[in-house]
């Protein structure tokens, strides 16, 4: 990292309201921090720093700070709107509600997540074409866990 | 049945505090933890943790579909519920039961039994616990309430039976009065717990809060660990407590704890609770309620005693018995808390939510801190405002005192406005030095001083 | 003599410490310090401070005249000196004395009398406490030294007489070896304190270190509060220390204190004071050398026996009687301290000094941290590598060894290399756990394991 | 890291409103803070803060953090090498040794330090003109504390 770059983040810096940046590469670590009053609550609840530490637990498997880099700027996350556990297809040798490529339609069922032996239907909001299927059949999700990554049309 | 891995159902200090008693029990722990607290210190310190909703409490920490199926996702033995949430939810309870996870805590009934305050009260009642002149059930009319407040001798207090935190609660001290406030009473009470089923209890003016601490296993052993004096709050919210009380010698020790264990025993209670009585001038106690779970003051009855109470909340549930009795239990010391809010006296301290930019607690001999909050950390609008406990222990009531005061003046907190100022008043008052405490001790003597010091949340 | 004012000739978490209990009685404190310490706690926490010279101790900690200077334009009552620096130099607490100025500890004879450790062995051999066959005082020829050898037996130890920390010591097996280490151990004493003097001592081969804590008052009354087990060291350093000792019993407790308090009233001993033993594995014990100040490992006496001693040492300095005697001292729960050094296990422990920049310590309860360091704080070149002190108690061993384990596993450090690795090899090892312990264990059951591990530091 | 960058990164901050600037790089780890707020400007390599709070107690009158504003650059200041009472004069009726304005030569006595009953005269140990006088007659001092203010000649 050179001056050039450090003092241009500066300039950026004290013409936005952002507090700090912090930036690590491989072998750099840099923290920029700005003179203000007491820093902000972080909105929308959601801080980086993936916090969910499972080592081949069930629950939590794709971490949600890992989200943003998960989908292009105007795609949708679909995440999960409970605790349970995810399936694909309605019931054991039923083919899967949607597959990679699929258009889906608002209102169509994306998959079940079983919570308490009761199956919810979770169903798509717009239309769209899935780009991605985040977890595998079967795995547990936690509440907010990203699911599909669509792709508006 | 030893438990491999529990999960806990709360979160902030009591979260962490339970985290590491499992651990130090060679138990894993799974934390839950809203949106708001991904970055909190039980999420941290927890073996697993799942994610169960967003920010709000009700979505989250209250949701109870999304815990109980992180519970069996995770593959826990029990769930530890920690105080608030869901802590005394019968129900809750249940669920746990019919899935096969243990409940660390009583059984559902007794939580139901002790759930109901005019209930309660009857039933300590007969069960030969003391308790204040009162109505013996609810009172549905006016001219019932003025029936009763005739026999019971005036002033009176109006109690919500599903109550708590002072709503529903009024002092009456005339019939006319009476009259006016029954109503208010009821409405109150209706909208703040669906129910507007009041009762009747004498009321004494300036009584101590004195609770007592028991402990009963599954083999039928119950027994107290002496009480803590409570009676240091501002709007029904306790802010200093201590064991043992300056107002509590041995002997009364003893029929307070008996007549404690009377109720436990009527109720087939296991687990850790806390049996409240209003004590007053005279030494004469009434059952004021019965919490079925652990307390926030818990800290101050460990110090004293040496019994981590959390560990036993978590052995008891794994079936084993106590191991030692009353005779075994012996109060060295004394132990002062103080809860740490982050809330602003200049402004009828409100919630001071924000970022703590500078956290320097203080340490050394006798000094306990029960928080997870560090540097850098965020207190969050959602929740409740007290973000750590500071303990201290030392041989005797006066050393316990100057070392809260040393400890008060060494803490440093920055972001957010705190109750640290209205601490040091507490701590340097004579009236508080003389261990001359009532309930209404911080408004009548605390607050104008507040205000005198111009209000202001300090450090 | 009430003292107003104390100045605290330390710093580091022993002159936090002690400027906390000067504030839990409302004395003032005084700090000093030096320019690299010019940010440090201990100068923040006391009411008032003194630069008294550069970083290094030699010019600043160890500068009686700044530091007699100080105290006197201060206008202190008296001066505590911690460990290390000054507080074992008689002639310290003489000039102190000739100034007016009370010094908190022994009377300087008494410093004298125990800091020649060939004198110190003689004096207490006459005092009827147990000393370790030997040479009954200095050996002057590799002649008289086998001559002695020959007479205690081999294996034999050859200790210089104004020793300390392992320095002028070398353990001989035939009288070949000794002949030898005879002449390099006199070499050795005689660079590293001015003195080639050097004495015999039979050697035991994995001892125990067990020593006594004892608290003499200005009117004779001297009582003993139990043993500390300091077994755990690498190269004479002590590492891990704990109250009590798991191989002694009351009765052996009441026998080593007994012949702690002889040497004790023999000399006219008066504040706080250590009298070291060596335990062999029969129950045999053998005094090694008396510490005439506070020790670094104090706290895990105050966690078992609710006794503040730095307060005590404070209150015997201003005359008060203890109040107390032999029967009120009850050792209750278990307690053990661990020495956070910041030091490189894989440079052969190499100081590692640096900025802290990430630095969370466990709480909650029966945990206590000493230590004047918080995040940000800078770990000096100038002064000892060890930054903190963690203290767990329990009510019993096993419990404070889970504690301690889950406390170990909860500290996060970051910016400098720590022994927090070594910390928990020694709290997982079974031989620990079973209380197995000798001046050796470090050496024969965790260095290597260390190295095998990677020999890092950990977080 | 070089100097010339270190130099370039000072300034750059010095422009701007940043309060801290953190940078890790292999074997380097670099933390640059502007003095804002209350904090005094560091000393003469020593660290900021003046830590003596005396409130009308004996020692340590002035606080070295104020040396920075008292001296311009290239100004000579005199600090006290030990700790004791700052006399102006040998004696009490004895003139002083140095007054604002006077000319020292290496070597002349320009005050002295009584520690512990023993008088310390203090020389000056360059050619200089006295500019400023720091402590008062018969105040305390600590180590290092800024006595006087000489300008080389």
């Amino acid at each position: 990292m050179d001056l050039e770059t450090i003092k241009a983040l500066v300039e950026v810096l004290g013409q936005s309201d952002v507090e700090e940046l912090e930036l690590q590469t491989a072998g750099t670590h840099l923290r920029i921090r700005r003179a203000v009053g007491p820093r902000p609550a972080p909105v929308n609840g959601l801080v980086a720093e993936p916090s969910v530490e499972t080592g081949g637990t069930p629950a939590a498997g794709a971490q949600p700070a890992a989200e943003e880099s998960l989908a292009q700027p105007g795609e949708i996350v679909v995440t999960a709107p409970m605790v349970g556990t995810f399936y694909r297809a309605p019931a054991p040798d039923a083919p899967p509600y949607v597959e990679v490529g699929d258009t889906v339609e608002p209102g169509q069922p994306l998959c079940i997540i079983e919570a308490m032996k009761l199956m919810n239907e979770i169903e798509a909001e717009q239309r769209g074409r899935v780009r991605k299927i985040l977890v595998a059949n079967a795995q547990p999700v936690e509440y907010g866990q990203p699911l599909f990554v669509l792709e508006p049309l | 049945m030893e438990f491999r891995k529990v999960l806990v159902a709360n979160r902030g200090e009591i979260a962490v505090r339970i985290i590491r008693a499992l651990h130090q029990m060679n138990i894993e722990a799974v934390a839950i933890y809203s949106e708001a607290d991904r970055d909190a210190l039980h999420v941290r310190l927890a073996d697993q943790a799942v994610c169960v909703g967003p920010g709000p409490s009700a979505q989250s920490y209250l949701n109870i579909p999304n815990i109980i199926s992180a519970a069996l996702l995770t593959g826990v033995d029990a769930i530890h519920p920690g105080y608030g949430y869901l802590s005394e939810r019968a129900d809750f309870a249940e669920i746990c039961e019919s899935h096969g996870i243990v409940f660390i805590g009583p059984p559902p009934a007794a939580i139901q039994q002790m759930g109901d305050k005019a209930q309660a009260r009857e039933f300590m009642r007969q069960a030969g616990v003391p308790v204040l002149p009162g109505s013996d059930g609810p009172v549905t009319s006016e001219a019932q309430a003025l029936a009763v407040a005739k026999e019971i001798g005036y002033p009176v207090l109006i109690k919500a039976s599903a109550g708590g935190g002072g709503r529903g609660m009024r002092a009456a001290r005339t019939p006319d009065e009476l009259q006016r406030l029954y109503h208010q009473a009821r409405r109150e009470a209706e909208a703040a717990f669906g129910s507007g089923e009041v009762y009747l209890e004498r009321l004494i003016e300036r009584p101590r809060h004195v609770e007592i601490q028991v402990l009963a296993d599954q083999h039928g052993t119950a027994i107290h660990l002496g009480e803590r004096e409570c009676s240091l709050q501002r709007r029904h919210q306790k802010v200093v407590e201590e064991a043992p009380s300056p107002a509590v010698s041995p002997e009364l020790r003893a029929r307070m704890g008996e007549a404690a264990l009377r109720g436990v025993r009527a109720c087939g209670y296991v687990n850790a609770g806390t049996v409240e009585f209003l004590l007053d001038e005279e030494g004469n106690f009434y059952f004021l309620e019965m919490n079925t779970r652990i307390q926030v003051e818990h800290p101050v009855t460990e110090e004293v005693t040496g019994i981590d109470l959390v560990r036993e909340q978590i052995r008891i549930a794994q079936g084993e018995p106590l191991g030692y009795d009353q005779a075994d239990v012996v109060i060295r010391g004394h132990a002062i808390e103080v809860r740490l809010n982050a809330e602003d006296p200049a402004r009828n301290f409100m919630p001071s939510p924000g970022v703590i930019t500078r956290f320097h607690l203080p340490g050394g001999p006798g000094v306990r801190v029960d928080t997870a909050v560090q540097q850098g950390s965020v207190i969050s609008p959602f929740y409740d405002s007290m973000f750590a406990k500071l303990i201290v222990r030392d041989a005797d009531r006066a050393g316990a005192v100057a070392r809260m005061r040393a400890a008060l003046d060494e803490l440093e907190i920055e972001g957010v406005a705190t109750n640290v100022e209205l601490l040091r008043l507490i701590m340097s008052d004579p009236h508080f030095e003389a261990g001359r405490l009532s309930t209404r001790f911080i408004e009548e003597r605390i607050l104008d001083r507040l205000a005198g010091e111009g209000g202001r949340g300090h450090g």
